[in-house]
């Protein structure tokens, strides 16, 4: 792993950051675009894994399960409410879920 | 220690919720007692300042005085719930364990010496803010409000959580103590200043400012009254208690002013943003939501300036918006009927002949929202606006003032109906003993605040030195 | 009882208020005729005493030597502030005694004349009050000591005038109301008043002071450029065009005859319309260092004088000749005054008081005997039934026309010898004309009242005299219109001393013949020669006035005929009301209406202000739009703001 | 007696006694008038105890309180009196009970909030008056806006909605801009003394030697906040509005207190704080005075509304003020002092006057009257000293202000041209035109209008005994001045030396001379 530069991490890390923006501003289902949250999240787990090994100190692994963790929990509530909508509503789709506005 | 009286608080609600079924009668008193209690022990102990966990968690100072804004506030929204909830067909025990929550999320934020502790408080304050939205799950409004909440929300921690591993990555460590003391090394590197401003810019969104506010209107206006009142005074207090921990970093040390612009531009965005929009909104919810913004952005100001004088001024600020609020929106609460129906401006016509008690408070709070001497609200403006022109940012105090000339359009509106039009619709106002008393304390507190800034300004300066 | 003066001023003010607060009640308390009677003594009581000190204060001023008569007496201080000083307080001295024995003394008898004019009127009460408010102003505007007691009194007979004539404020006048006359005296007079204020403030800012004494004392020693002395004088003037109905300013006075005719007498007549004479003679000396001013009062006067007597030519209505007649003649007074005869132009204020007032008052009468009827044309041979109105009106006419030996002939003769020998001879001639004039109309309205046909309704009309409350004073007046001029004797045939008022006054212009000193060598037979002129023409007008009025009416038919424009643009007045009303009052109105309140004031400030509230409206719901509800929207939204950041930052950098 | 609490008291009596009024219940009318009129009347009683107290020959302020209020910012509660600030007190608390008095029917609704919003706006003007900080000013300042606010809201006319909120956002616009200039200040001074400060008597000494430049926006600031108060023209549009939508008792108030507010702010702020930018835009702000004295008369005259005309017409007289005040001569802004007093008593007992006849026929239109002389005399001869008192006859107090500061505003060299004194005394024949030209519509001629005669009954003798007092005043200043004039000479003075001081060391530093075309050259 020494051998591969951090900046290749640390360029795939935001790639991936940019890839779950992407996925959050273009799809419409509302667990898709959860899904793309995830994946900036990981991105930066990424990151923070890159960081903690170049600078060989564990801060940043140790962050990245209190990360995890973290996302686990709000993926609980997130799905619940997303649950909570499909009952209402019978969709998921973002697009349709506008009677707040102006 | 007022960590640990919340957390076996919790714990101890959640055996109550589970061990009996008069739980909703105990459960808020019961928070209120806790929340009292930690408040107080917060402001008693203001000048006893540790540090806890190895340097994670501040206690006294400037956090016992958040902590106690958070638990006061939180007191004061459970006294409000009590009868509303029962109105809103939410009346879950659950409801209050939550807010307990998310009070300790916050305290946790604004003790934090560590950037993860603040992740943690946050995640913590913000997974319990996105069911308290969300707590009527049968309602669409709800679930579309905290749906929403929920994907920005997160949207959002994902550019803090990004920003939080470039700041270490270049910083080499999480301790904001070691970001204070090496900062002006670290602002030369490109990363460091670009994780910071992306972790700014995902408290930006907490704080509620333009143009990462766009969340607030919808979640103001589809979750439960006092959920609003808690989010936009706790909730905004909490994000804030970061931003001037971090700030302390940021300016004491000369740092480059890209900041400062930074800050200075969103807070003139949002106050004028605010303003003017909520100039044509007609939901008194969403019109405070918008009052929120524009408020969020006279605090800003602070940050901009970001002086001793304008930290005092937004902690002061904080706590007084948090009375006005929590006032106003337990007004609304008190006046809103079955299935969120009179949150209407035009619901408010001739209210002094309903209700005079009613009448006279939201306009109390109207007017201190507005900035009118001698109530509190116009301290807190003030002391932002002398902090600005300390620092040179005459221009923004006079965006600012000009800005409140537009939003007292919309405050004095509120009034325009409850005192000058007559009546159109008839509906009794239920009377109730706790929302009672959360907007009485709030109104004294307001006017109190408001003649004798001193009692609080006094405190907040002895622990912001 | 110099010292007393004071008591003058304050008696009429206590009359005033005892009628002004009690007098309904005096009227109540007191059934029929009775409660009158009582107002009206007390009214005519307080001016009365009033005369009385006066006269005994002038005797006492006539005791001392010259040096020593003019005196000052001091109530309290008024306004004091910075440099300014003015005091409440008296100026007795030869100038305000004269006046002072017109007012008091006229006033007395018009006073007495009303409570029998007045008979019967619902507002017996308020009219003594007002008349006795009048008498305090004017003794106010004519002892005052300085330039605002002068101003306070200047204001308070424009205020009585405004009052009086809108005295029967219900009724019609012409084609308007009384009280639209009423308004425009006071406005008109306020035009002058306009001009005297900026007099004074230039005064205070030349001489630091607006005392008399001090202020003609500096403007006699003090090296002061002639144009400021100028400017000054021509403030002052238009003060007194104002207030002495001059042109541009007389459109004032006609209408003023809305008034009832005792206050056409005294203010119209005899006092008020003299103040701006007054002003003028007190700061003589201002006006005499402003040579080029003096040509303009005296322009302005002979003017006035000329053309006021042509209108009064055409008049049917009695008062409205008689008011022509007044401006024609305060016309005179200014020529006086600009040719530097000051003393004239008082004495002629003095004669004018006598037979005016008596004009007036016997028209009154007249009018009084025809129920209220006042077009000439409907008058005729009232000779027999009115004797001594007719008898006392035609002694005052005979004075106004200037036949010798009555009291105008001599001061209108010595203003007329002094238009030649200060003037020019086109002056003398202007001034002839005008006195000829003066002669015919009057010899007309003489006839047409008294003599010939009478050309009233029989059956309606039941001419009658008056009774001798009435003719009393009237009878008083005609005395003084007889007499009052051999106090002024000509001095061609009385030599330097032997002009009576003309010495006693002569200090009081001292200081401004000493700067004038234009007194050209003029023979004695050049003054007499003119004054045998004068007559003659003046009888010749007297005759042709006499022959066609009583006798052959139909010349004046014919006349009236042939020279249609002229006539009617006599009979118009010249069309000057209309003119200002197109020129100023219109376009001022319209103006202010039409572009200042709902143009500039509703459209253009208002319009901004609410229009500013507007735009941040529509901007406020425009920029609402933005939150469309969409979640993708403000995920865009977020990253756009995010997106700007970065950049600003990367450029910072 | 340098020290005194007399001012707190007096401060106190209205606000302990606006919280009283709200133990009563609203149907016990006839207490609750009575408590207000007695409580005002109180208040009127201390300001005459704190005259007797007051040395008018001292030129220091006087009857000083202060007690530290805002340790951290230095603010602290700080009041005090000179001559023109004991005056306007005394205006304050001789109006209040008298127009508390005049709404005896004409308030109905909600008696006890209005007697309390009254009283507390009696605080707000007494604080404003007394205030020797500036933040304690400002505090009052904006504090009595709300009263107000709710006065026109609750009481007032159809369109009073419009014109409370035109009220409120248009005064609030100018202050808060002033309340920038005010911290600006409070931080400037603590370059130069060490401590923040907004007390005013060390800010006398600071203001003077702000740059120039800052001291322009400075000054801007503050006389924008000023100007719309008063109202100086073209800032006057909420003053009609609000005057005809107010009930009698505000437009009174407002008429005779409130816009003297703005004057009063000039005098005690603008001029000794800002001298130089004082001097130097001097000019500029009179050419608004007296195109505000002509274009207020000729707009007053073609009214058909009578309050609007009297409306009108304040802005009028206001800008006499503003040129007396600007003319900076000793005779010009003694003047104006006066001229305030003047125009509140004169205004204000025209505004009830109107409110008598609008009370018994409910219209204010100048058409639906006239003839009215016959049917009620007292009336008419009350509308009539009021109406000439305004116009500014000899002898009664409008007089005296207006020629004061004409007299002085003539020799100024401040103003530099004599011609600000000849168009605004054209203001004099305005005056004359619109005020009587609407008296004769209204009071003289036939009675046309029949309804009249059975609605139209004379002043009582509450009526007369509230104006009474109002007329008393209105004489005495007219004859015999010398008892306000002193009150007011040496305070006017300290001022005048404190801005001459700069001016003679600046000898007007201006850099333009726009009005030259009509420059008069003297000497």
């Amino acid at each position: 792993m020494s051998n591969v530069p951090m900046e290749y991490y640390l360029i795939l890390s935001a790639f991936m950051f940019c890839v779950g923006v992407a996925g959050v501003l273009i799809r419409r289902n509302a667990i898709v675009v959860f899904m793309c949250i995830e994946l900036m999240l990981n991105s930066a787990n990424l990151t923070l894994v890159t960081f903690s090994s170049y600078l060989g100190n564990s801060i940043g692994q140790v962050f990245v399960f209190f990360v995890m963790t973290v996302a686990a929990a709000e993926a609980a509530v997130g799905l619940a409410i997303i649950i909570a909508m499909f009952r209402n509503k019978m969709t998921v789709n973002i697009d349709e879920i506008n009677i707040f506005k102006w | 220690m007022p960590y640990i009286v919340i957390g076996v608080g919790i714990v101890l609600s959640v055996i109550i919720e589970i061990s009996t079924k008069k739980s909703k009668e105990i459960l808020p008193w019961f928070s209120v007692l806790l929340f009292m209690g930690t408040a107080i022990y917060s402001i008693v102990n203001v000048s006893q300042s540790f540090v806890l966990f190895s340097g994670m968690l501040e206690v006294g100072g400037k956090s016992a005085i958040f902590n106690a804004i958070f638990n006061f506030s939180a007191a004061l929204i459970v006294l409000s719930s009590i009868d509303y909830l029962k109105k809103y067909e939410a009346y879950y025990g659950e409801y209050y364990i939550l807010i307990q929550s998310s009070v300790l999320g916050m305290m946790v934020m604004a003790s934090a010496q560590d950037i993860f502790m603040v992740f943690m408080g946050l995640e913590l304050m913000s997974i319990c803010f996105y069911a308290l939205v969300g707590i009527n799950r049968k309602r669409l409004s709800a679930n579309e409000a905290s749906l929403k909440y929920f994907l920005l929300g997160a949207f959002a921690t994902g550019f803090i959580v990004y920003g939080i591993a470039l700041i270490y990555g270049s910083a080499g460590s999480t301790s904001i103590q070691n970001l204070v003391e090496n900062f002006v090394s670290y602002s030369s590197n490109i990363i460091f200043v670009l994780g910071l401003l992306i972790f700014f810019v995902g408290f930006s969104f907490k704080i509620a400012a333009v143009p990462f506010h766009m969340w607030v209107p919808d979640v103001y206006e589809g979750s439960a009254t006092t959920v609003t009142g808690f989010m936009s005074t706790a909730g905004k207090a909490a994000a804030f208690s970061v931003f001037i921990i971090m700030l302390s970093a940021v300016v004491s040390y000369n740092a480059p002013n890209f900041f400062k612009n930074y800050f200075a531009v969103i807070s003139a965005l949002s106050m004028v943003l605010g303003s003017v929009v909520a100039i044509s909104q007609d939901n008194l919810k969403r019109m405070l939501a918008y009052s929120s913004i524009s408020h969020a952005g006279y605090m800003v100001i602070g940050l901009a300036a970001g002086n001793l004088y304008s930290i005092a001024g937004i902690i002061f600020y904080l706590a007084v918006y948090s009375f006005i609020n929590i006032g106003a929106f337990s007004v609304i609460s008190a006046i809103e009927g079955k299935d969120e129906s009179r949150i209407d401006i035009k619901s408010y016509a001739g209210l002094h002949s309903k209700s005079p008690f009613l009448a006279a408070m939201i306009s109390l709070f109207m007017f201190a929202l507005a900035g009118i001497p001698p109530l509190a609200g116009f301290f807190g403006k003030y002391y932002v606006f002398f902090g600005a022109i300390q620092a040179d940012l005459t221009w923004l105090a006079i965006v600012g003032v000009l800005s409140s000339v537009i939003s007292v359009y919309f405050y004095i509106r509120v009034v325009v109906y409850a005192y000058f039009k007559n009546s159109e619709e008839n509906f009794t106002i239920q009377t109730s003993v706790g929302t009672y008393s959360a907007i009485i304390v709030s109104a004294a507190l307001v006017i109190i605040c408001g003649f004798f800034p001193d009692l609080l300004l006094g405190i907040i300066t002895t622990a912001v030195k | 009882m110099i010292n007393l003066i004071y008591i003058t001023v304050l008696l009429p003010l206590i009359g005033f208020l005892i009628n002004g607060l009690f007098g309904r009640k005096i009227k109540n308390a007191f059934p029929g005729s009775s409660g009158e009677k009582i107002i009206g003594t007390i009214g005519s009581a307080t001016v009365g005493i009033s005369f009385l000190i006066v006269v005994g204060a002038f005797f006492q001023t006539i005791s001392l030597p010259v040096e020593q008569r003019s005196n000052t007496v001091e109530l309290f201080t008024w306004l004091s502030v910075g440099g300014l000083n003015v005091k409440f307080a008296y100026l007795v001295d030869q100038l305000s005694l004269t006046m002072a024995l017109i007012v008091t003394g006229v006033g007395f008898l018009i006073h007495v004349y009303s409570i029998g004019y007045m008979h019967g009127d619902k507002s017996f009460w308020r009219f003594f009050a007002y008349l006795n408010l009048f008498i305090f102003a004017m003794m106010n505007l004519i002892l005052g000591d300085n330039f605002i007691v002068l101003f306070l009194g200047w204001e308070g007979v424009g205020l009585c005038s405004y009052l009086l004539i809108g005295f029967w404020y219900d009724r019609n006048f012409e084609k308007g109301t009384t009280s639209q006359a009423a308004k425009k005296a006071f406005v008109v007079n306020r035009i002058g008043d306009f001009g005297f204020l900026l007099g004074m403030f230039l005064i205070y800012q030349t001489f630091d002071s607006l005392n008399f004494t001090e202020v003609l004392s500096k403007a006699a020693t003090f090296p002061v450029a002639e144009a400021t002395f100028g400017l000054i004088a021509i403030f002052l003037f238009i003060g007194a065009i104002g207030k002495s109905a001059q042109i541009p300013l007389f459109v004032w006075l006609p209408d003023a005859m809305a008034g009832p005719t005792p206050v056409s007498a005294l203010i119209h007549a005899a006092t008020m319309v003299t103040a701006g004479v007054y002003m003028v003679s007190r700061t003589s000396i201002i006006f005499a260092s402003a040579p080029a001013v003096m040509m303009i009062v005296a322009v302005v006067g002979l003017l006035t004088a000329i053309m006021a007597a042509s209108i009064g030519l055409v008049q049917n209505d009695i008062k409205k000749v008689l008011a022509y007649s007044t401006v024609s003649q305060l016309g005179y007074m200014f020529l006086a005054a600009g040719m530097g005869a000051f003393s004239a132009s008082i004495f002629h204020v003095m004669t004018h008081a006598f037979f005016k007032a008596l004009l007036f008052l016997a028209a009154g009468s007249v009018i009084h005997g025809m129920h209220e009827e006042q077009n000439i044309q409907k008058y005729g041979g009232l000779k027999k039934y009115m004797p001594r109105t007719y008898l006392t009106f035609f002694i005052a006419t005979l004075a106004i026309a200037g036949v010798p030996g009555l009291s105008g002939f001599f001061s209108k003769d010595e203003i007329l010898w002094y238009s030649y020998a200060n003037g020019s001879f086109i002056f003398w001639l202007i001034g002839m004309l005008t006195a000829m004039m003066t002669a015919f109309y009057m010899f007309r309205l003489l006839s047409l009242t008294f003599y010939g046909k009478e050309r009233f309704d029989h059956h309606h009309v039941h001419p009658h005299e008056s009774p001798s409350v009435m003719t009393v004073p009237l009878i008083v007046l005609a005395f003084f219109s007889l007499v009052g001029g051999y106090v002024g004797l000509p001095k061609v045939f009385v030599g330097e001393s032997g002009n009576l008022i003309d010495s006693w006054l002569k200090p009081i212009y001292a200081p401004a013949m000493n700067k004038l000193a234009l007194y050209g060598s003029h023979s004695h037979f050049e003054e007499i020669l003119l004054m045998a002129a004068s007559v003659a023409l003046a009888l010749s007008a007297i005759y042709f006035a006499l022959h066609v009025y009583t006798k052959k009416p139909e010349i004046a038919e014919n006349l009236s005929v042939k020279f249609k424009g002229l006539y009617n643009l006599l009979l118009n007045k010249y069309f000057i009301d209309e003119a200002y009303e197109a020129a100023v009052v219109q376009p001022i109105q319209k103006g202010s209406e039409k572009l200042l309140w709902k143009v500039a004031d509703v459209v253009l400030i208002d319009g901004a202000v609410n229009g500013l509230a507007k735009l941040i409206d529509k901007f406020s719901a425009g920029i609402r739009k933005i939150q469309t509800g969409a979640t993708h929207a403000y995920a865009v939204m977020m990253l756009t703001g995010i997106a700007l950041a970065l950049l600003w930052l990367i450029l910072s950098l | 007696m340098i020290n005194s609490e007399i001012l707190t008291y007096l401060l106190l009596t209205p606000i302990i006694s606006s919280i009283l009024v709200l133990l009563f219940k609203n149907e016990q009318a006839k207490l609750i008038r009575w408590f207000g009129v007695a409580a005002s009347l109180i208040a009127f009683v201390i300001s005459l105890v704190a005259y007797t107290q007051f040395d008018q020959a001292n030129p220091l302020f006087q009857l000083t309180h202060q007690v530290v209020w805002i340790k951290s910012l230095n603010v602290s509660y700080f009041v005090g009196v000179d001559g023109i600030s004991m005056l306007l007190i005394l205006l304050t608390t001789f109006l209040t009970p008298l127009t508390l008095l005049s709404t005896w029917n004409a308030i109905e609704k909600n008696l006890r909030m209005f007697t309390f919003s009254m009283l507390l706006l009696e605080a707000g003007m007494l604080g404003v008056f007394m205030s020797l900080d500036l933040f304690l000013f400002y505090i009052f300042w904006e504090a009595m806006l709300i009263p107000m606010y709710f006065i026109i809201g609750i009481w007032g006319g159809e369109r009073r909605i419009y014109a409370s909120i035109k009220f409120f956002i248009f005064t609030m616009f100018g202050s808060l801009l002033m309340l920038v200039a005010i911290i600006w200040l409070a931080v400037y001074a603590s370059s130069i003394t060490g401590f923040f400060t907004t007390n005013l008597l060390d800010l006398y000494k600071v203001g003077p030697t702000v740059p120039h430049q800052i001291q322009a926006w400075m000054f801007g600031a503050f006389f924008l906040s000023f100007a719309i108060k008063v109202p100086l023209f073209p800032l006057h549009t909420w003053l009609p509005d609000a005057h005809v939508e107010a009930p009698t008792a505000g437009s009174v108030i407002l008429a005779g207190v409130l816009l003297k507010m703005g004057t009063y702010g000039l005098v005690r702020f603008c001029l000794p704080l800002f001298p130089q930018s004082s001097v130097e835009y001097a000019p500029i702000i009179s050419v608004f005075a007296v195109i505000g004295i002509i274009y207020g008369a000729l707009v007053s005259m073609v009214q058909t509304d009578m309050k609007k005309l009297v409306a009108y017409s304040s802005v009028s007289h206001l800008g006499f003020v503003v040129l007396g005040i600007f003319a900076m001569t000793i005779e010009s802004v003694q003047g104006a002092v006066i001229q305030m007093v003047n125009h509140g008593l004169s205004t204000g007992a025209l505004f009830l006057l109107v409110g008598i006849a609008y009370e018994r026929t409910h219209r204010r239109d100048i058409a639906f009257y006239g003839g009215i002389a016959k049917l009620v005399p007292v009336y008419s001869v009350a509308l009539m000293i009021a109406v000439l008192s305004s116009v500014g006859l000899p002898g009664l107090n409008g007089f005296v202000g207006e020629f004061l500061i004409l007299l002085g505003s003539y020799k100024s060299n401040v103003l530099g041209s004599v011609w600000f004194t000849v168009f605004a005394a054209t203001g004099v024949i305005f005056a004359a035109v619109y005020l009587l030209w609407m008296y004769q519509r209204v009071v003289f001629g036939k009675v046309t209008n029949h309804e009249l005669e059975h609605e139209l009954t004379d002043m009582n003798k509450r009526e007369i005994l509230f104006l009474a007092p109002i007329f008393l005043f209105i004489v005495w200043i007219g004859v015999y001045p010398s008892t306000f004039l002193n009150m007011t000479e040496v305070s006017v003075q300290t001022i005048l030396q404190q801005v001459s001081a700069i001016f003679f060391v600046n000898a007007l530093h201006r850099n333009w001379c726009w009005y030259c075309f009509i420059c008069y050259n003297r000497n």
